[in-house]
């Protein structure tokens, strides 16, 4: 038990230094392109991270949302970047040298290891042990419908919050749409090989999603983790140039992309002319309620997700500045 | 200690090797072309050792039946992306090493 | 359980890391860059001090981390689709102020 | 009837209203419009409904889920919360009216969906009592905030946005880590729990170092101010008249809040003093930029940075004289919203008019928009503190508190920062009024853009009249009475 524990801890240390080392290369190398990769690679690590403080939801979510589709907004938009900047065209990607003067340069350094010196120090000032609401999410657990305790931290005892993160996603795309215009995906690459291998995998990243969503209820998964993996079945899907909806102005789209904060606004005005108070579940059918909510957040975040990815491909739209 | 248990420390040793190996082929290889030969192939193997050693320890066959799920899975994305580099390598002229 | 407070430390480099780096680096992907990793060391350090309600790890810190993921993925959207039509007008990605001193 | 009327959730609605008119609009983005002006006439209502009920029975609160603090989250109403929702709620319907003669049908889906989600993340601020529901709601509005400030799509206004958007980012993640801090060594996120349990630690001043510097970037308090200026004039109009009214003051009323709830462990002034200094400065630097400035939508912009000086004056000032202080600020927050929303929407309808916002080529502007031009004035006299004006009213309490206190510096800045506001408001006047060597083409303003500022402008020089009334309001729920006494 004590090796397993020395293993371990060596693992930690290797793996926690990685981040570190990781994200230091990512942010001062002078190739854009590859501070993407490591960008990528910082998230896969990240969710180990997440696995060994025992953390798989936040796992899931961080190698789907954090790592993949947040790697292939950068990738989209450096891509775009790349035919927009003569500088990164050369081949040889760029990068303009810091334009802080050395004195500079020096000053916000120390400024820097002072506030992590200090940072550091409340940290450790912290108490080794601390309940926090552990307990209580324990003792509620049983009348929240779930029996996965972090679903029943989003969808019921913090429910509310999630509304409002819902709106947050409504309004990211609602904001992408409106700077950059509302046309279709740009440029497409098909090969045959990746028909193959998007006709394989598309339906299978659809099951995973559905399973996810279901086994959120008890176990590790959920509306965010099942979402992002049909998001991301999605962004294959248009990747390979499948004429998947025409996001100009579909209206299905739209509807797909209110459905889960309608579902959680509609929800919380039911909950507070019935119960009094919004987004409180009757224990008897919470589950039911969660399992609505959360299949319905699953096609938002999942069209949601799509959409940003293919809002992010496309040209702006030369904007009306008749007022400036 | 069970022979099962014994067993599994060797594949997992043995999966471990291959990823050293193809970590290093990807390290020290000299083109595109041959670290992804070096990459996938490695990872496969070593992949397909790991699983298969966490196979015999599974308490249900769904639990194996769900690494070998990812086993099938990363060979197949592994085999589609490795090309797709290997492609778009190709289609923008970059060289074949020489000796 | 000290290893939760290496995790918390790290989170701690990153945040500040990132705050460098937000700083000094001229190009508009890098300081979108940055501000992810800033987000992830505050994640870090929310998850990993969680752990310390042993036996039972706190999950509150960790429905939090989600929130902020998703908020950090819609964030990340708006800042590259900015980059972008700023990047249409004026080449090079990056704010004028960076730009005057450049030249 | 009454009865049943004083049990209806009229906070919980102020939420959801905004929100579901915001889904709406985006499902429909034809009909954006009118369900954004019903919204907005729905919103003033259902204040007026809280207010009343605020009266009647005092402190509002809910319990969201059915679930208690710590493990839930509560929602809470008291006399500041009100005074912002009101304010907002004034501001946006005035604002709404003036965008249908400003935006063109085209610009509807672009503009509606985000102002109603920017409207409900402003209520749902203003009614939070959970730090991590703030750090939602604060999200919400700053992301909203900066893509309509990014509405114009002209350069300026893209690379102003982003600077934005990275300063705000910023802000939050401080803000989150500070709250995650206070988190793990208290084991809460519900402020009225956390402010039972902070004590003096190092956790507590990390934590209130976070959350004061992530909010006052935000907030644009001097030196955080170099993203605002850019981003609020080259924002739209009215957009413009929503960032300086209501969206810098969400911050600042967080951090108020959290400073009266939370942060009240500390019992040395430097913090304090550190903040007035700051503000100090931001009202001279403020005022002299203004003074500085060509081009009238940026005067007014850094006329922003200078009020928002104001509000941090009265941290030194409260720390000796009690919290009856802040009183004072509440007020200002009000009268500075409503005066600087008007005096955007004025610059919008000179921009309009004359297709450029240059002072010295305004040309006899007051002969042609004599309702625009005396909205400006109205404006003006409240932003320079002339009674009988609500920033008058704000102004002397905070001024009597300083003299009170022998503050003679925080006195003498207050002065000084009057007159500078004085000189660059009648700079402005003076080139309406005098014709320009350029003359323009004029285009005609639509009669509601008008009257809309000067209803504003009005209303900032009649909050000076019920001054009595507006004050027990904000006392509801006693806020600022907890320590000390002001004359």
């Amino acid at each position: 038990m004590e090796a397993v524990g020395l293993w371990q801890s060596a693992f930690d240390l290797m793996l926690g230094f990685s981040l570190f080392g990781l994200a230091w290369r990512m942010l001062f190398c002078a190739d854009l392109f590859k501070s993407i990769v490591l960008f990528i690679t910082f998230g896969l690590l990240m969710a180990i991270a997440w696995v060994r403080l025992e953390a798989p939801d936040v796992a899931l979510a961080e190698a789907t949302i954090g790592a993949g589709l947040t790697g292939a907004l950068l990738m989209s938009a450096f891509a775009k970047l790349r035919t927009l900047d003569n500088s990164l065209k050369s081949g040889q990607p760029l990068l303009p040298r810091p334009r802080l003067h050395v004195i500079n340069f020096w000053i916000a350094l120390l400024f820097t290891v002072l506030l992590t010196g200090g940072l550091a120090y409340a940290v450790l000032s912290l108490p080794s042990h601390s309940p926090g609401l552990s307990d209580a999410v324990m003792s509620q657990l049983d009348s929240s419908g779930v029996t996965h305790p972090v679903t029943a931290v989003l969808l019921n005892f913090r429910g509310y919050d999630t509304l409002l993160e819902m709106a947050v996603l409504l309004l990211s795309i609602q904001s992408v749409w409106s700077m950059a215009g509302m046309s279709d995906a740009g440029e497409v690459h098909t090969s045959p090989v990746l028909n193959v291998l998007i006709q394989l995998l598309s339906p299978v990243l659809i099951l995973v999603s559905a399973y996810l969503l279901w086994v959120g209820a008890h176990a590790p998964g959920g509306a965010f983790q099942a979402g992002s993996i049909l998001g991301a079945a999605g962004v294959l899907l248009v990747l390979s140039g499948r004429p998947l909806f025409n996001l100009k102005k579909s209206w299905l789209i739209r509807l797909m992309l209110v459905a889960g904060p309608a579902a959680f606004i509609a929800l919380a005005t039911l909950t507070l002319i019935n119960e009094g108070q919004l987004l409180k579940y009757p224990v008897a059918n919470a589950a039911n309620y969660i399992l609505l909510l959360e299949t319905l957040a699953t096609v938002s975040i999942g069209t949601t997700l799509l959409a940003l990815f293919v809002g992010s491909q496309t040209e702006a739209v030369q904007q009306d500045q008749s007022h400036q | 200690m069970m022979l099962a248990d014994i067993l599994t420390i060797i594949l997992l040793l043995g999966g471990a090797f291959f990823f050293l190996a193809g970590t290093i082929g990807l390290l020290r290889f000299p083109d595109v072309y041959t670290r992804l030969h070096a990459l996938t192939k490695a990872d496969n193997v070593g992949l397909g050792l790991i699983v298969t050693g966490l196979a015999i320890q599974a308490q249900s066959w769904a639990a194996a039946g769900k690494l070998i799920l990812i086993w099938l899975l990363v060979l197949l994305a592994g085999a589609g992306v490795s090309y797709l580099i290997a492609n778009g390598a190709l289609a923008r002229g970059v060289a074949f090493w020489k000796r | 359980m000290s290893m939760l407070f290496f995790y918390a430390l790290i989170g701690v480099g990153l945040f500040t890391l990132g705050l460098l780096a937000l700083v000094v680096q001229p190009h508009l992907l890098q300081k979108i860059l940055a501000l992810n990793v800033m987000g992830s060391g505050v994640f870090l350090l929310l998850v990993a001090l969680g752990g310390r309600s042993q036996p039972v790890v706190d999950v509150v810190p960790q429905a939090m981390v989600i929130t902020g993921i998703v908020v950090a993925v819609s964030a990340t959207a708006m800042a590259l689709t900015l980059m972008l039509n700023l990047s249409r007008s004026s080449p090079g990605a990056q704010l004028p102020e960076d730009q005057s001193a450049d030249s | 009837m009454g009865a049943q009327l004083i049990q209806v959730d009229w906070a919980v609605v102020l939420i959801m209203l905004p929100l579901s008119a915001a889904m709406l609009g985006f499902l429909l983005p034809g009909m954006a419009r009118n369900i954004g002006l019903l919204a907005a006439l729905l919103i003033l209502f259902t204040v007026v409904g809280l207010g009343w009920q605020l009266t009647q029975t005092g402190v509002y609160s809910h319990v969201a889920g059915g679930w208690l603090a710590p493990l839930g989250i509560q929602l809470h109403a008291d006399g500041f919360s009100l005074l912002m929702l009101a304010t907002s709620a004034i501001v946006g319907v005035a604002v709404s009216i003036y965008s249908t003669g400003y935006f063109k049908a085209a610009d509807d889906q672009r503009f509606w969906p985000t102002w109603l989600l920017l409207w409900a993340a402003l209520n749902a601020l203003f009614l939070a009592a959970d730090v991590f529901n703030l750090y939602v709601t604060l999200e919400l509005l700053g992301l909203s905030a900066v893509t309509l400030a990014s509405l114009t799509g002209s350069k300026d206004s893209v690379s102003a946005a982003m600077r934005y958007l990275l300063s705000t980012l910023l802000g939050s993640l401080a803000f989150l880590l500070g709250i995650g801090l206070l988190y793990h060594q208290y084991g809460s996120v519900d402020i009225a729990i956390l402010s039972e349990r902070v004590n003096d630690s190092t956790v507590s001043w990390a934590a209130l170092g976070l959350i004061t510097a992530g909010l006052a970037l935000k907030t644009a308090l001097f030196p955080f101010h170099f993203w605002l200026p850019p981003a609020h004039a080259s924002a739209p109009a009215p957009v413009s008249a929503l960032l300086s009214a209501l969206v810098v003051k969400a911050s600042f009323y967080i951090l108020l809040r959290l400073w009266l709830g939370l942060f009240d462990f500390q019992q040395d002034s430097t913090v304090a003093n550190m903040l007035g200094i700051l503000g100090a400065t931001a009202v001279l630097w403020g005022s002299i930029q203004a003074l500085r400035q060509i081009r009238l939508k940026m005067l007014v912009a850094y006329s922003t940075v200078a009020q928002i000086g104001y509000l941090f004056l009265a941290f030194p000032l409260a720390q000796t004289g009690g919290n009856r202080v802040w009183y004072a600020v509440a007020y200002l927050m009000l009268s500075h919203a409503l005066a600087k929303a008007a005096m955007f929407l004025v610059a919008g309808n000179m921009m309009l008019f004359g297709g450029h916002d240059r002072i010295v080529n305004l040309d006899r502007v007051v002969q042609r928009l004599p309702v625009t031009v005396a909205a400006f004035g109205l404006a003006g006299v409240s932003i320079m503190g002339l009674p009988p004006s609500g920033g008058f009213i704000a102004k002397w309490l905070l001024l009597e508190a300083a003299l009170a206190q022998g503050h003679w510096g925080i006195a003498g800045i207050m002065m000084l920062g009057g007159i500078l506001a004085a000189a660059y408001v009648f700079k402005v006047l003076g080139y309406a009024f005098i014709p320009s060597p350029v003359p323009h083409q004029a285009v005609s303003v639509p009669a509601r853009m008008q009257w809309m500022a000067l209803l504003l402008a009005t209303l900032a020089i009649m909050a000076g009249f019920v001054a009595q009334p507006l004050m027990q309001l904000i006392g509801i729920g006693a806020l600022f009475d907890s320590t000390g006494s002001m004359p």
